[in-house]
């Protein structure tokens, strides 16, 4: 980020109304848009004591709905990297006709309701969908189970880390490989020993926010989970279960680790971005 | 120049410098026609079946119709609050400099990172009746709970980001030495901004807005907490396809997921036409 | 675990399942030395059959409908004669719905007439996707009929007054609940009396107050096993015995505690108390059993879709 | 009209990068701003646009106090280092750019606007491509744009920041023709920031060498060029063979050295430096002579030729190939210098005035390169 | 050992860019690719890294078909325009990464690898950077660096883009001189790109002028510098002064010029052009002459000067500052050319070989540039 530079000492005292008042609206709007629902999720979580909170936190299916949530995460990131690199190496190294198209397919999950996407697998792997039939037969269960959570999951955050990274490679240009490439590198050298350092702050970006869709993920979830409680319930699902238990602050106490979750995400990611300007 | 007719191979577009096409292609290919590709041709596939007339009925039912122009209208109206907001915020995250601004920043990947249903429920306890908004507007006559700005209120929290993001590194890569020829020629700063800054950062304000457009089309989590769900009135299309699924109506279902996906496309293709074509008048100096 | 069931189940069973399972669970190992883990998941009780349709691995279902079961018999999911597997036509226990009002009644809402006041806000669900729902508005009706003696237009012309004063519907009876007693929204939950008595006691600080209308709909709660999957598993045992426990004495007692009304006299004899009495007419009676309710009603462009659609 | 800068003075956190500048500019001049990179011409240039201010110092243009004026309010052009067009207007609208944003009571009609730039596109000789976008541009005809959009507010002073840099040497020279040109016909007065001496020589009325915030010299180019002013002048003009010499009575000797071409110095006698253009170093075929030559390379019109003495003291320099018959590697070579500044090797270089070649010795004699 | 290409085409769609290009480089040649921007250069010197590929021709190392052969495997060493250093490793990383990526078997041990790095740092002169990262180098440094690098593998062909385009005129006289040192130590066989026309002339053993894809001219640089072969390779090289002149019995006559100095060409009689370098244009005082001198300028050592006539013709002349004495401004002078190249009229530029100048003439006249 640039840093605004300051004129010298002589400058005229230019009025800074214009600006104080700019930045007055935007923080205004952004407390009031994102820092206060923010913070009403701690409050509510919090408004019947500690204790209660920790008992809410505490309890198997909630605990049982984090751990699916994270594993799912687990699962999802890792594939979400290599194919992000791979798709956008692809993309930036290589000219080929249906490049632009296929650039398209990838980010289509950011147009496609989540809910939809839950629709598609279900009429694609639903015991009555295109693969249905055959799935059953062979006694693979993907729809109400992991896999089919991981599925989805994968559906909604493929875009994530192409996008990131994808424009940095297209900015940097292909140089310092060719370079590499005439010293006598190999692909995976060349990837490991060159592209990877320069892009790994966008990777990372990528895969944080690849990582806090996953976690949160919640329409394309909902349609393939069957929300059996304490085992198909991401932690979204047990929100809204315990929402629907009428467990209000329940609901708000697991929301409020989603919210942990994703703060720490936030300040991973800001830490990040220090330090890549720093670099 | 030697006639020799040496019959050369044409080497040049067989020959790939960079090494990895094969492998990158393959690995892309397969994972994007399995998670992607599948999927979607199977919704597409479905929505064949139906046949043009019985889709043509579900479409324009009064009720998909509704629902239909409930969500195109309420993202709509959340899509220009966000274009807006969002050109506030990438403008004073990038020019000003102030205390607290890089917790300004972090806040604005918050909504991505926040659970669209978490988002919901604590959006819709703040503007009901007896939350903390709603206690200033309802008495001012605003009802946002069960209304169309409520589903635009939850439209436009989940998808923020967007605008904000595509927009920020735009403006802080203009090259400064633009504006101050404006100034050195006499612009005042709204002059500037709407001559010089604008136009540049347009292409990227347009595709940040149509995403955030499109992303809004299919916000599902946030939305069915604070909408009410009142068919005509306040049904967003993806919980009418929902619905739909729910009363065993697959049809029903798989041609109202296929609207707003063609509408969708249409919107991210249009604007991708216009970022081109306008990339291609100024484009890069 | 020995064995392990999964349980499908209608969205507002939530506490009822949460009490039944355990004492299950002593009972079995009781009498067969087996430990078993049971799995719940609660949903609108449509939504939660076509899941199964999908290949949601459910061993039983509880509902409270007896369509959702036909539509997993017509899939075949479960046996064509469920109905005769367990005594009472497999249904171990009914409800019927009941109003639930804020405190003091301040609207005065005591029959169905009331709810077509003009400024009576009424929660219920989305009969579309709610089976609760559905026998609210098939209760409403039945109710206008014989008001009017029969006369099917005036009827229609009932239910859509109430549905004009419905503001919200949302998927499930629960959400329903969490709108009117979380969210403060209307002047009267409708529901099955098994969640007004549930509600009215888990907020009594609100003293919300039961309103039983003169006429109700008998609302079954149809069981079944579901053969395909439980036979996949070798689970059909275990299974039968829950859907047995049911039937228990002990069951009962559990039932009664969570509102439900009983056919078993002696138990439902020690909950009198709870149960005005009320002209419960049956679908079979009014609408010619479900498959006849469902084509007329609550098929695309059915009286439903006429009342629903033209508010 | 004059535009009269004094003691200014700008620190960016700890550096100072301008240390105190005094200069005045006269109307209708033509003024080089000449240093190497880092030397603050591009800040000064900037505090005089108004784009920046000073910590300290004043400017004036005029009697009128700039350092209250915004850069709106002072008329000057600003031609920028890259030129800086808007990537989004054509040509024409480039160019109006400065007329359209004019307060609507003296804005011109659309009309006289269009016919402004018209009359501008044509005095720059670019009327066919009114209607392209910068990007289809050649790096030539930008130059011409950023000018044309520059001069089209009728600017009272033209500032111009390196504004030839991209371009290459043929390009290059055209140009700078052309704007000496467009200068004297217009009659602004103008500044330009550069590296290239021979630009700031070819170009200017007058040339400000500058060196680390300061300025080391000002005057006409003929007499920068004759007599550098201090070390760091002499070597940024070229002098950059340094040899040590010892003075004796005003001259200048050194060991296989021809220095009688060089006058008399007001030097006090001891060491000295003798700084010398490669120029003005010519070999002559000399058996007894300490060097030797080493290297002889070609290099178009001149020829360069590297001597070499057993202490390894190794001397460049370049005659017209011409010249150099007779000479080849390995002969043994005297060295005859033909002009070059002496300064006494006491005075720390760049701060003291320099002992100035004196006027007396025959021009003829000075200069003679060859 | 050498490098040989022949009939080599490129197309980028529609364009062809290089037109059937043949040359042969010998073993430990230095070559200049020397042409204008957009002539094919780049092109061509990715072609022999093998970072591009021709639609048609043949390249061969020492009979090896190197079309055959990837860029990793032809072992060579290519510099890169804007140097294209590894960011995130130090120099010597950088310098290193050619040989840590040797597969396992020919890889050298840690110390021998440290110790490579260790003698190319200090040839490069730059022991010192060693644990530097590339942005904290100057751009001469960075320039090392890059050379370091390529060189590390022991390459057997150097390539270089436009090494020295980013960097000033000080440092890049500095690098020229440097670089030919090392290729003659080393003694690789180098190919480097410019468009410089004195970089080429005084680092190349053989320049190679290029122009829209194909070669206009190859030779020693005197050689071209002297008998420029096409009018493109004439105006190129600054002979830009461009004459209609009349041929008669091999002289060329033109009004107001006095050109006996040039020497007779097998020329049919009838109209040529005559092109000169101002350099080799001398005004001479001379009342009758239809020629004044309308603009004298300084540039350093040399003076500009343009003469004119009353139909309009512009002569620009450059002079020695010294040579000028007794011309100003407003004076009358008749032009006399010293050398130059000239070319029938009818030939179709560019296509034909010339007319050249034949070699009796005497060198000196030849070149008498003052
Ligand atoms: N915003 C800034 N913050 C800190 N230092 C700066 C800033 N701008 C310039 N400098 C420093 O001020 C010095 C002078 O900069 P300036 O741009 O005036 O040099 P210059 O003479 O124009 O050089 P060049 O020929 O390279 O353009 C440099 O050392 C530069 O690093
Ligand atoms: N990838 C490409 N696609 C299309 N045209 C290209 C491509 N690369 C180069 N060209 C064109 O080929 C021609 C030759 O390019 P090349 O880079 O070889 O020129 P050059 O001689 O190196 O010029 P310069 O001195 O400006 O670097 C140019 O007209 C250029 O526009
Ligand atoms: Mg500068
Ligand atoms: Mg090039
Ligand atoms: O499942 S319901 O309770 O909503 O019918």
């Amino acid at each position: 980020m640039k840093t605004a530079i300051l004129p010298g000492a002589l400058a005229p005292r230019e009025s800074r109304g214009a600006a104080r008042l700019l930045i007055a609206v935007a923080v205004v709007l952004t407390v009031l848009i994102i820092v206060v629902p923010l913070a009403y999720i701690f409050w509510r979580a919090l408004s019947e004591g500690v204790a209660v909170f920790a008992q809410n936190i505490l309890d198997p299916n909630t605990l049982h709905a984090i751990w699916l949530t994270t594993l799912v995460a687990l699962i999802t990131v890792p594939v979400n990297i290599v194919i992000g690199l791979s798709a956008a190496w692809l993309i930036a190294r290589f000219t080929f006709p249906g490049r632009k198209l296929l650039l398209m397919v990838i980010e289509l999950p950011f147009s496609i309701s989540p809910i939809i996407a839950g629709v598609c697998y279900l009429l694609l792997y639903g015991r009555q969908g295109l693969l249905g039939p055959m799935l059953a037969d062979a006694d693979i269960q993907i729809l109400f189970a992991l896999p089919g959570i991981v599925l989805v999951t994968l559906f909604v955050t493929a875009p994530f880390v192409t996008r990131e990274v994808l424009p940095l490679m297209q900015a940097q240009g292909s140089e310092q490989e060719q370079a590499a490439l005439t010293l006598g590198a190999s692909g995976f050298q060349i990837f490991r020993l060159v592209t990877l350092p320069n892009i790994r702050w966008a990777l990372l970006y990528g895969a944080v926010l690849a990582s806090a869709r996953a976690v949160g993920e919640f329409g394309a979830v909902s349609v393939v989970s069957g929300s059996i409680r304490g085992q198909t319930n991401t932690l979204p699902l047990q929100i809204e279960l315990l929402f629907n238990d009428l467990n209000i602050v329940g609901a708000f106490a697991a929301a409020s680790t989603l919210t942990l979750i994703a703060l720490a995400t936030m300040l991973i990611k800001t830490l990040i971005e220090g330090r890549s300007k720093a670099a | 120049m030697t006639g020799a007719a040496i019959t050369m191979p044409r080497r040049a577009r067989s020959r790939r410098v960079l090494p990895g096409f094969g492998l990158t292609m393959g690995l892309t290919l397969s994972y994007v026609g399995i998670i992607v590709l599948l999927p979607v041709m199977a919704l597409v596939l479905k929505g064949a079946e139906i046949g043009p007339q019985r889709y043509w009925e579900i479409v324009t039912a009064p009720r998909t119709l509704a629902a239909l122009r409930l969500t195109v209208l309420a993202a709509a109206m959340a899509t220009l609050f966000n274009a807006i907001y969002g050109l506030l915020m990438a403008w004073v995250l990038t020019r000003y400099s102030f205390p607290g601004r890089r917790l300004l920043d972090a806040m604005m990947d918050i909504p991505f990172a926040l659970p669209t249903a978490v988002a919901g429920l604590s959006l819709t306890a703040l503007f009901s009746a007896n939350g903390w908004y709603g206690q200033v507007l309802e008495p001012a006559g605003i009802t946002v709970v069960y209304t169309i700005l409520g589903v635009a209120v939850a439209m436009s929290f989940t998808s923020v980001p967007f605008v904000v993001r595509t927009v920020q590194p735009i403006l802080e890569d203009l090259d400064p030495a633009v504006e101050e020829a404006a100034r050195s020629l006499g612009a005042s700063p709204l002059t500037i901004f709407r001559r010089v800054i604008f136009p540049a950062i347009q292409p990227a304000f347009l595709v940040g807005a149509t995403i955030a457009f499109a992303r809004s089309l299919g916000e599902f989590g946030a939305v069915i907490f604070i909408a009410g769900n009142l068919p005509m009135k306040t049904e967003i299309a993806s919980l009418l396809a929902m619905i739909r699924l729910e009363e065993y109506d697959y049809n029903g279902a798989a041609a109202i997921a296929l609207t707003l996906m063609v509408i969708a496309l249409i919107l991210l293709g249009l604007s991708n036409w216009l970022q081109g074509r306008m990339q291609r008048k100024g484009g890069r100096a | 675990q020995d064995d392990s069931i999964l349980n499908v189940s209608y969205d507002i069973a939530r506490e009822l399942f949460a009490e039944i399972n355990p004492a299950f669970a002593a009972q079995w190992q009781e009498t067969s030395g087996r430990s078993v883990a049971i799995e719940q998941s609660h949903a609108g009780s449509s939504k939660q059959a076509r899941a199964i349709l999908e290949g949601l691995p459910a061993d039983v279902v509880t509902f409270n409908q007896v369509t959702d079961i036909d539509v997993l018999a017509e899939g075949g999911m479960v046996d064509e004669n469920w109905r005769d597997a367990f005594p009472n036509d497999a249904s171990p226990y009914y409800s019927l719905p009941a109003f639930l009002v804020r405190e003091g009644n301040p609207k005065g809402i005591e029959d169905w007439d009331d709810l077509t006041r003009d400024g009576v806000q009424v929660i219920f669900p989305n009969p579309k996707t709610s089976g609760n729902a559905r026998y609210t508005y098939l209760a409403a009706y039945a109710f206008a009929l014989k008001q009017n003696g029969g006369d099917a237009e005036q009827a229609q012309d009932f239910v859509r007054k109430i549905f004009a004063n419905v503001p919200v519907f949302d998927t499930g009876g629960r959400a329903a609940t969490a709108t009117f007693a979380e969210r403060g929204l209307g002047d009267v939950l409708i529901t099955f009396e098994a969640e007004t008595g549930g509600i009215a006691q888990q907020y009594a600080d609100e003293n919300f107050q039961r309103v039983t209308p003169s006429l109700s709909v008998l609302a079954e709660f149809p069981v079944a096993i579901v053969t395909e999957n439980a036979k996949r598993k070798g689970s059909e045992e275990v299974s039968k015995a829950y859907l047995d426990y049911l039937y228990t004495p002990e069951a009962q007692r559990i039932l009664g505690r969570h509102f439900y009304r009983l056919n078993n006299p002696e138990i439902a004899a020690e909950f009198a108390a709870d149960f005005p009495e009320v002209e419960l007419v049956t679908v079979d009676d009014v609408f010619g059993g479900w498959d006849q309710a469902r084509a007329e009603h609550f098929d695309e462009g059915g009286i439903l879709d006429k009342v629903f659609v033209n508010q | 009209m004059s535009l009269a800068m004094s003691n200014i003075t700008r620190r960016f956190g700890q550096t100072e990068v301008l240390r105190g500048i005094d200069l005045t500019v006269d109307k209708g001049e033509l003024v080089a701003l000449l240093g190497p990179s880092g030397s603050g011409k591009t800040t000064l240039l900037r505090i005089i646009a108004g784009l920046d201010w000073p910590d300290a110092g004043s400017l004036a243009f005029d009697g009128d106090d700039w350092l209250a004026r915004s850069a709106a309010q002072r008329r000057i052009g600003m031609v920028f280092q890259h030129y800086a067009l808007f990537p989004h207007m054509t040509v024409q609208d480039n160019i109006a750019f400065g007329l359209t944003v004019l307060p609507r009571g003296q804005r011109p009609g659309k009309a006289q606007i269009a016919e402004t730039v018209q009359r501008l596109l044509s005095f720059l000789q670019i009327a066919q491509l009114a209607d392209r976008y910068p990007s289809e541009l050649s790096g030539g005809q930008r130059q011409r744009v950023a000018l044309g959009r520059a001069m089209a507010i009728e600017p009272r002073v033209l500032l111009l920041d390196e504004p030839f840099g991209a371009l290459d040497a043929q390009v290059r020279r055209d140009l700078r023709r052309w704007l000496r040109n467009v200068h004297d016909s217009a009659g602004t007065t103008t500044i330009f920031v550069t590296h290239d001496q021979e630009e700031a020589f070819e170009l200017a009325d007058r040339v400000v060498v500058m060196n680390g915030g300061v300025i080391e010299q000002t005057g006409r180019p003929d007499q920068i060029y004759d007599h550098p002013a201090t070390p760091f002048v002499a070597r940024f003009l070229g002098l950059t063979v340094e040899l040590p010499v010892t003075m004796q009575a005003g001259r200048a000797q050194a060991p296989g050295f021809d220095l009688t071409a060089l006058a008399r110095r007001a030097l006090p006698d001891g060491p000295a430096t003798l700084f010398l253009r490669p120029a003005d170093i010519r070999p002559v075929a000399d058996p007894a002579a300490p060097f030797r030559l080493t290297e002889i390379a070609s290099t178009g019109a001149l020829r360069r030729m590297v001597a070499e003495n057993d202490s390894g003291c190794r001397i460049e320099s370049e005659l017209a190939r011409r010249d150099c018959q007779g000479l080849e590697t390995g002969m043994p070579v005297s060295l005859s210098a033909l002009a070059g500044q002496i300064f006494s090797r006491t005075a720390s270089p760049g701060a003291t005035a320099p002992f100035a070649a004196d006027d007396h010795i025959p021009h003829a004699l000075k200069e003679n390169r060859l």
